[in-house]
Order: C-alpha cells, then structure tokens, then sequence
C-alpha cells in the first residue's frame, strides 16, 4: 500500500530531523558537552519514522538505548530530549536519566531501561494494562538483534501470547551487537523472528529501509492488537552506519559493508527520490530539510542554555511514598 | 476476637482489597484455580476469574516484568514468587527497574507491585526453597521490605502493601503459615517503616523479625523468671530501618541483640550493629550480639539443617551473654 | 525400530524398579520417615527408562525435580539414592542433597537444581567440555512442560545451537505444571517443542508412555549429538498419576483423566502386554516384578539402617579450597 | 619496572593463563574479535581461536550455566559480565549453582568459575552501567569477591582466581583500567582472602578497596602533612574478609574508617563495622566511621552523580572525624 505524498513528506522531515539530531549529539559528545555514552541511529532513521507514524500518544512506547528518534517522535517538546541528553534541568527526566533513560509518560514513552530486553518484559504489563481497562491502546517494545538472546524476551512471548495482550515487538535487526554478528552468536532458520512462530505470535520482516514497509507491517501488526488478536512482531533489516557508540572505531566491520549501505540503502535518500519521482519539487524537500536543522539548531541552543539539576534534586523520588521514620529531623 | 492463621490472614487481605480496589489483580505460579502453593490466594479466583487472577508459566522475570509494567500504569499487581530463593530469576526487575523507575525519571511514574514470597527455613525443603534473601535487598536505594510475624501484621501490613506507592518485596516466612492469631475482621493498614515495641523492658533489647521474633519473646518470658527484662522489638519493616524504636530502645537499656536467620556474615544484622555501633556508640554498653545462621547453605538433612539455622536456645543464651558483658 | 527382547525385559525390570520405588518413597515419605517435600514420577517410568537406556556412565545427566527414576538407572550403587532420599550419611550426597538435589559425578550424575530451568543453561557447559575436549559423550538435561516457561531454557537452546554442543533437551511433558495445564498458561503451535525449530533444532514428539518409541527418539537424539551435528530435542508425553508432591490432593485435574491414563496408558502394564505377545512367560515377566520389589526392599531398609550426618559435616564443603585466614585458631 | 595499564595488567594474565593451562578459556559479549569492551581480552581470540574464546549472545544466565557446567568438569571458564549491574540477569546461577554445588553435592565436584565484570560510578553512565554491587554478594556462603585496585594485584588476582577452585566474582573498577603502575612480567600470585596493608600508621586506620583506596591513600598522604599517621588496608578479597590483618590494625589505632562507593545503608562497609564492634569492641575508641554513597541511585547528572557517590574529600573529612572524635 502507497502511502500519501504528505504523509510521505511529513515522514521525510522526521527523518532529516532524527539524523541531524544524532549529528549534532554525536557532535556534543565528542566535545564534552554530553556526558556519558551515546548510541546513534544514523542510517536507522526510516525504522524508527516508520514505527513511530503508526502509533499514537496514548500507545505504550518502550524505547531502547538506541531510540533517540524513537523519543523525539513520541510526542514530547523536542527540545526536552536534546536537554534530556545534554544531562539539563530542563530535560524530560529532569537531566536525571540522560541518553539511555528517557521517558515522558504523558506522550506514552514509559522510557528505556540499558539492562537490554528487560523492557519487553515490562512492556508485558502496559499491554496487559489496556486489556485490563478495556482500552484499544498498544504497547511497542523496541529491542535489536543481539538483544534476542535475552531469556527475558521469550518469557515475555510467551505470556504475552497466552495471555493475548496487545503488545508489538519491534525487532531492529542492524546486524550487529556491538561488534558480534547476529549468525555468529545466535542460531535460527532464516530470520531471528522465526522463532515468533513457536509462540504462535505471527511476524514479518521487511526492508527497515524502506519507510512504507515500515510503515504498512508496523500497521498490521498494530491493528491486530486494537482488534484483541494480541502479540506480533515485526523484523526491520538495517545498519547502523557509526559505530555501536559514539567513538567507536568499529574496526570490527569491513568497509566496503558500511559504504554500500550508505550509498545504497540510505533511507532518507532512498525516500527522497521516491518523492522526487512522485513529483514533489527539489526545493521542497531542500527546505524540509533545512527546517529539520533548524529544529535541531534549536534544540541544541535550548540544551547548552539550560541550567544543570539542582543538588537536592539528587535524592528526591527515592521513595515515592516516603516514610515517615526518613523525614527530616528523625 | 476471632483467630485466624498466618496464611488466611493474608488470605482475607488479599479479598478485601480485591474487593475495595478494583486496580488489585494478582500473579504467580499456581494462584488461580489451585489457590497458591501455600493457600494464600484461596478463592480468589473464582470470585474474580481470569482477568484478575493470572496462573502464570515458570516465569519468574517475565511475572515482574508484567508488574512492574502494569504498576507503571497505576495498576496495583501483587505477583506471588512462590519460594523467596527464585528472586534470583527476576532480580534485575526488582533491582533495576522496580526500585529505579521512580526516580530515573524523575518523579513521572511510581511502580507500586508488591512481591510476596515465601522465605526461611525449617522446611525440609534444602538450598532452593529455604533462603532469607532479605540481605541481597538491602543495598538498593528504592526497595521496601516487609517481614510480617504474626497474623494480625500478616494482614495490616499486606494491606498496607498493597496500598503503598512503593515497590515492596513482602516476605512470608513458611513456618508462620500455620500460626494462629486474633485479626480483626475489618480491613485495617499497619504503618509501613515502622517497628513494634512487642514487650518492653529494661536491661537489654532484643531486635528480631518473623520466626526469629517468636523465639525472642518466648525467650524474653523466659529470662522474666529470672529477673531479666528483655525488651523485643520487630522492625516489622526491614527496609529501611525504622531508627527512632530501636534507637530510643537502645539508649534505655544499653545492650543489643539481633537475631535473623540468613547466614550471619553479611546479613540483615550486619546493618543493624553497623549503624548502632555509628549512631548508638556512647550508649552500647555491650557489642551488638549476632544470632544467625552459621554461614553456610541450608542443608537438607534435618540434623544438619537444625545445626545451621539459629535456634531458641541460641537466642536465649546470646542474650543472656549480652547482659552478662 | 523394534528392540531385542532382552533389552525390553531389562527395560521392564527398570521401570517396575522405579514403580516400586516411587511407591516406597512416598510410604515412607507419608510415614515421617522421609524429610521434605517429594515429587513422584508414578506413571513416567517408560520416559525416564526409555532415555536412561540410551545414555551411558560417561555422558552428562542432569535429572530434574521429578527424577528419582533418571537417578537409580545412571549407574549408581541404587542403595545411595534411597539413603540420599532419606537424608542419611550414606546417602550419594551424604544426606546434604536430598530427594531434589542428588548427584553422583562418577557416573555422570551431575545433580538437579531445584530451580526449575538453570539446568538447561548449566547442561551448556558439559555439552561444551566434551566438544572442548573432542570426547564424543554427550549432556541430557531434563525438563517438564511447565518448565519450558523460563528464559534460561531458550538462552541455552540459542547457544548450543549456535555452539553446535552435543546437548539433548529431554522434555517430559505430563501435561500439568503442579496445577497449570500447558496449554493455560503457554502458548505454542501444536507442541511445546516446536519451539526448538527458531533455534534450528531437530524436535521429535513421541508417545512418552511407549519405551520403544522413547528409546528410538532418544537414540537418534544422541547419535546426532555424538556426530558432532549439535543439540536436539525430543518431547515425551506422558502423565503423573500422582499429585505434584506427595500428598498433593490434586484436586484440579479430572478424575477421570487419571483414570484414563492408569488404565490406557499405564507403561508398565503395557510393556507387559508386548512383552507377553512376543512369547516372554508370564512368570517370568512376574518373576521380573518380584526381583524390582526385593531390590527396593533392600534400598529401604539400607536407608532405614543407615546412620545420620555428622553435626560436623555442616560446615564442611563450603569452600571448595577453604582460606588461610578462615583456619582454625583464626 | 615496566609500568603497564590495569586493564593491559588483566590482559596479560589472562595471556598468561591460557598459554599456562590448556583448560582455560573465555567467554563474554564481544571478548574475542573486539577484544572486550574494556580491552581486557585483547589478542585472546587472534591467538587461541573460537574454541577458547567464544563470543556470546546477550545471554548472561546462559553464559554462567556454561560456565557452571563446564567448570564442574574441570576446565576453568573466565566469563565476562560486561557491566556489574547486570549481574542481575545471572544471579541465580551464581547464588543458587555456583555458590552451593560443592557444598550441596558434598565436595563430588567444585565450581571454578571466574565472573570478571566492571563495576562502579564516575563513568557517567547512570542507573544500569554503574552500580557497586557487592553487598549483594555478601550474605551467599560459597563466593569469593576479589577487587583489585592497582595493575599488579589486578594481574596477580586474577591469575590466582582463575587458579583457585572457589567460584570467584572479579571486581574491575571501571575508573581503574586507564589507571597504570609497574607489574613484574612473569606470572605471579596474590594471596586470596588477603588484605593488605598498603600504608602503616598508628592513629587510625580506614579500609578502603579500589577506588576509595586510591582516595585513602593520597588523604593518608595529605594527613600526613598534619601529623596525622592514617593505616591504609586495602582488603582485595572482599568475601571472604581477612579479619586477622584489620584486627590486628585495629588493636593498634583503635579508629576506623571503612569507605566504599555502594550506597551506605547495607552496604560492604555495614558488615565490617558490625564484626569490629562484635569482635573489637574493647578495642574501638570511636564509632566505625562509613564514608560512602548516598542511599540513591546513580543518576545520570555528572552534577548529580558526584553529589551522590563519595569523593575524596569525604574520605579525607571522615578521617578527620574519627581522629578527632
Ligand atoms: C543484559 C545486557 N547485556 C549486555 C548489555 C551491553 N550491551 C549494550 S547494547 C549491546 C548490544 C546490543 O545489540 P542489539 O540488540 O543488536 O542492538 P544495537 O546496539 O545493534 O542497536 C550490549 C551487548 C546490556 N546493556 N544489557
Ligand atoms: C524457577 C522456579 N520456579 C518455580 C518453581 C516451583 N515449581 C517446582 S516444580 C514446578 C512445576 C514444574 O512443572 P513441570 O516443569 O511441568 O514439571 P513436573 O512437575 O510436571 O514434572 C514449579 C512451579 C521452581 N522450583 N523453580
Ligand atoms: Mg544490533
Ligand atoms: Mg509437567
């Protein structure tokens, strides 16, 4: 199914906006501005756009440590992600969780937690949440391909199967974990979401490149979730084109490998010449993407602005309920 | 007032807050039509069926995982670990995420699960179902653990549980089961953090919880005849530590003994003499006595299991070596 | 494949050896005189022999909770397994291990877990060792249906596999975890083991209640195993007369289904009928039976007769090489 | 004497090792081609192949049962837990397996695993890449917990816990491996279940292991200045404690400071305070003073995460206070 030119358009902006936002952290990361360490999706950007397009702010959204697009497009103030990351005051968390923990709970990102595949178990309990309440929300658990080696990730299948929740694993199969490929570590048939098949969750995999693939298996598989069909997931092939973190060298990956999904899988480019084709002007998609970095100009002004969380933010939300026998003068 | 056991205790709570809170729903191995490995959640799921009570596969992470996302949501899942050893399956939910979420973000979502499992030994039961994990939660800022003793805290302090924004692991100690106790048959909460002044006394206090806390005051009867004034305290509440008892205890009479049943080296009364030997120092006339377990597994012979976990009498002499020092 | 008969008439012996055992343990676990809780296999003799016949002293074991049968056939004196049960000095352990946690390494007997699963992931490592070392013996792990819910399993299934170890995955599926039926609470296409397919592993479904059928799926397990061709599962599907433990009411399952499977199913009792047909006399087959109950006796009264642990064995074998600073005087 | 780095210093023992003992290998995400992602395992896989370097999935329960099971035939697996924090995912295997096998099989076979992984803070790397978990280990008969703190005991350590029979965690501090120091070439041994006293004095002594060792050591150093004489032990094997070399300290100064990065309250230092006061009693002058983490998660916050670990000027403050008390 052909997706509409303006939706086409608007997923192109997102895109330009989600690789010049990893630019520009990859950037401040090097230039000390951002602590800590960063994993970028560049090269990732249509799976990320693809998923996000099809659900909604009151979806359940379980990023994972490589899903700054996935929080960007989740609904939030942009510019909170970017003071997110830049460790500032004015952050979703406050400049508490930093790169590998962002959530804004009010747009539905529930947030990552960097222990990999433990979310697909938490991501288990918001899906059964909406059954519980009767709600037509879905959960989606983001999760790559090394992370299918967690036990956590079958138990979750098979509970989320028998129990039949609406929960959507996004499976972003770049290839690698870290420096180790999918086939030298982890033995399937054909494709790691093969094994959906033994839970009886039925899965796709497509072209993680091509945003309307994307978009049109993430929609399937969302829409058999409203419909209480319960789980499925979707396998979205792609490449990371830096390394697993920002400074990885990642000396681990022939070259030539890395230069023909840049030349030829590009997602962004690819989409452009799609747009081209259908007509759209080179101008207008010049200026989507002028506008995407400006966006992301802004961002990054706003975060180096920002102030740093004050010290007394450092022991507050402990306990959500403290107790009586901890407060002050006891 | 009307007695009730330990287990149906926990039983009755369980009913009244499924039955005044509709956001209550329950998960384990075995609790649905079988009604727990140990009856505690009888009936529960004929009354509310399938929906609110899940009968879970051996998944012990994937069921905190279920919790913790669901608590997210303001659900309130109570998620039975049928023996206190297998937490070690899901301890990365508990560790990382339960007792984090809060705070990593900032205040924006609570994770109120509540963890009943059963702990302690005497059972018979050998290694994997005999453990007092307690010490292995002690180090992560965010855990609240409950240890109940008798029926009438059975059931207050699940209540209270379930009520708590807290993420709490509630330890039912197996060899209470049985016990019998008045309860009231209202709901009521029992204040969590909070510990009890079971007996006063005098010249020395006792500190001690679950089945560790019926030897304490059997003993503390007993020294009475002898003119021994125990005081016995039940922290009620293992984390965190309710300071202002003990420490009020502490500056009366001056000598200390801390009873648990993990091995000793690195238990839960490790922090107990740490913190007294801090912020008590002027006022220990004696050392912080440990009574524990030997600091070693649990074996399954009786004998040997016997010799291993602290016993009635070791309590009973470990005070009196206090008071005599 | 049919089997010799004298094999079959070994195989009958065994498993009225593990009848009239199970049945003793549970008198006796009934009358004090057994500590702890004991979980029964009455009903899988044929899973347990079938399997057993097809292993050797030099190949890996790991028995399960339900596995009193897998631990008298691996080769151990059989008295010791009875005076473990009994938790007396002269038990395989010593008394310290107990109806759930007897090994006998001498044998290959490397001991059950009580928690249900991290046997499958610790049968990795044997499995490792024998391809480490070039030895062609091969691992066995055990495991129920309920059991196919824990992560580790599938964890382990994903690197043996992709470690190509010789590691069989024996699942005995009695249809019930304690009160859980399989189909309850996981959720699969037809059969639990078609799991192994996502992991590219060979799974055969046999009738658990037919030794020859046990036998031959194990056999080819093994085989495959030993040639180097990596792990395989074989699912046996059989039936608990008893309660989960001893003195387990089991008061979820129909009565008659017992019933069914007592008087279609029973093992024993089938066997006896090939048996028969082939031309093996009756007596001789009555003979067998009598011998299996001596031998038991015997067991017992070994057991009954054996002295406890000594207090000092307590403290003994904590650490495998105890500390200076730990010694005596210290 | 060459000076080599903390993590080159583990390096060659590994080296070592493998070239010593056919019977050693390794496994972990990403040791082999990348070389681990500390460096640690460098060269390994170039050198011994997949046979003896095996790159794993993200399986870490999976990669403890291997290495269980492979050490409970005699080979000596060295598995690498990336990060401590995920220490979670393997717990069982390590409390449950590796910690009781021999016990509970009586002495039929043993468990010689070593479980190398980086813990610790100032990494900014928040809530799951930098926690100090070793209080969780403490309260499990059975494990041994080594933390070296410079490249020579990083080398010699692991050597001898990769020789040892007990089931070994290995504590790498992460701010330690850019650290460096001279480290004899050949291999060599360092007594397990040995502390060292790393500093003689006679005012007070302050046990201090990895990180906080190298803040006690430069505030013994700056005390000094003041004519304050400050006994730095560094404990290296954290379980089991090595209680002869503190007490003997103890019964000399007579004040003690214990620092460690974990949050404070059931933390490593709980246990030693509660031994001295149960065992020195009469020996103590002052309260065991604990210099340690808040009671919080590490947050993300470079701001917040010095807030919350403990710096050198505690150290140096906590010092002053014993001495002063
Ligand atoms: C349980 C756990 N094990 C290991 C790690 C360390 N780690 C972080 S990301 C990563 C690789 C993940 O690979 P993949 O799932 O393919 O995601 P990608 O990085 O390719 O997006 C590893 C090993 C972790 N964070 N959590
Ligand atoms: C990790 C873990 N979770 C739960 C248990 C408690 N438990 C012991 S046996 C059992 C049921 C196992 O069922 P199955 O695997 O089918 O084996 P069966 O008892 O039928 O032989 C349960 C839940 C356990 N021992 N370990
Ligand atoms: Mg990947
Ligand atoms: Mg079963």
């Amino acid at each position: 199914m052909g997706l509409e030119i303006n939706k086409l358009k608007q997923m192109y902006y997102d895109m330009n906006l989600i690789r010049r936002f990893e630019e520009k952290v990859d950037e401040h990361s090097k230039k000390g501005n951002i602590p800590g360490f960063i994993h970028l999706s560049i090269g990732q950007e249509a799976a990320q756009t693809g998923v996000m397009h099809v659900l909604t702010e009151s979806d359940y959204k379980f990023p994972d440590h490589r899903s700054h697009g996935v929080c960007l497009l989740s609904g939030s103030p942009k510019k909170k992600v970017m003071a997110e990351i830049f460790a500032k005051k004015t952050g979703l968390c406050e400049g508490k969780g930093g790169s590998m923990h962002i959530a804004d709970v009010e747009v539905g990102n529930m947030g990552n937690n960097a222990i990999e595949g433990s979310i697909t178990a938490t991501g288990l309990g918001t899906a059964y949440a909406s059954k519980y309440r009767g709600e037509d929300n879905v959960t989606a658990v983001f999760m790559g391909d090394g992370t299918c080696g967690r036990g956590e990730l079958h138990e979750s299948m098979n509970m989320a199967a028998s129990l039949k929740v609406p929960l959507v694993y996004v499976l972003v199969n770049n290839g690698y974990a870290i420096s180790t490929k999918a086939e030298e570590a982890h033995s399937f048939p054909e494709n790691l979401s093969d094994r959906a098949a033994g839970y009886d969750i039925p899965a796709e995999v497509v072209d993680g490149n091509d945003i309307e693939e994307v978009y049109n298996a993430m929609n399937r598989a969302v829409e058999r979730a409203r419909n209480g069909e319960g789980p499925s997931m979707v396998e979205l092939l792609t490449y990371r084109w830096q390394g697993h973190f920002s400074g990885d060298p990642a000396s681990y990956r022939p070259k030539d490998e890395v230069q023909k999904w840049k030349e030829e899988k590009c997602p962004i480019k690819n989409l452009r010449v799609k747009l081209e084709n259908e007509g759209v002007a080179s101008e207008k998609l010049d200026k989507l993407e002028e506008d995407a970095s400006k966006e992301v100009e802004d961002m990054v002004e706003f975060a180096l602005e920002s102030p740093e969380p004050e010290l007394e933010d450092a022991v507050k939300y402990i306990y959500a309920e403290p107790y009586e026998s901890m407060k002050e003068g006891k | 007032m009307r007695e009730l056991k330990f287990s149906q205790a926990l039983n009755e709570a369980l009913h009244q807050e499924m039955e005044r809170d509709e956001d209550v729903f329950v998960l384990g191995q075995d609790v649905g039509k079988m009604g727990g490995d140990f009856g505690v959640t009888k009936g529960l799921w004929k009354k509310y069926g399938d929906r609110r009570v899940i009968d879970t596969p051996l998944s012990e992470a994937a069921m905190l995982g279920l919790s913790n996302g669901a608590a997210f949501t303001g659900l309130r899942p109570v998620v039975e670990i049928m023996f206190a050893d297998f937490i070690t399956e899901c301890f990365d939910q508990i560790v990382n995420n339960s007792a984090k979420a809060h705070y990593m973000f900032s205040g924006q979502l609570t994770a109120p699960i509540v963890l009943r499992t059963a702990n302690g030994g005497g059972f018979r039961a050998a290694y994997h179902h005999s453990q007092n994990p307690e010490a292995w939660l002690m180090n992560i800022p965010g855990i609240t653990v409950v240890a109940p003793t008798t029926p009438y805290e059975a059931k207050g302090l699940l209540i209270s549980s379930i009520r708590s924004e807290n993420p709490i692991v509630f330890f039912e100690h197996k060899m209470l089961y049985s016990t019998s106790g008045e309860v009231p048959e209202e709901s009521y909460e029992l204040e969590l953090g909070k510990a009890k002044v079971k007996r006063e006394g005098s010249d020395v206090t006792i500190i001690a919880s679950m089945k560790m806390c019926e030897y304490a005051l059997q003993a503390a009867e007993e020294l009475a005849k002898d003119g021994i004034s125990v005081e016995v305290i039940d922290p009620r509440t293992l984390v965190p530590f309710d300071k202002e008892t003990i420490f009020d205890s502490i500056a009366k009479t001056n000598r200390v003994v801390v009873a648990y049943e993990a091995p000793k080296t690195g238990g839960y009364g490790a922090e107990i003499a740490g913190m007294l030997n801090d912020e008590m120092f002027e006022f220990l006339k004696a050392p912080v006595k440990r009574v524990a377990s030997k600091d070693s597994p649990v074996a399954f012979s009786p004998k040997l299991e016997d010799y291993i976990l602290p016993n009635y009498n070791e309590v009973l002499e470990g005070i009196k070596e206090v008071v005599e020092y």
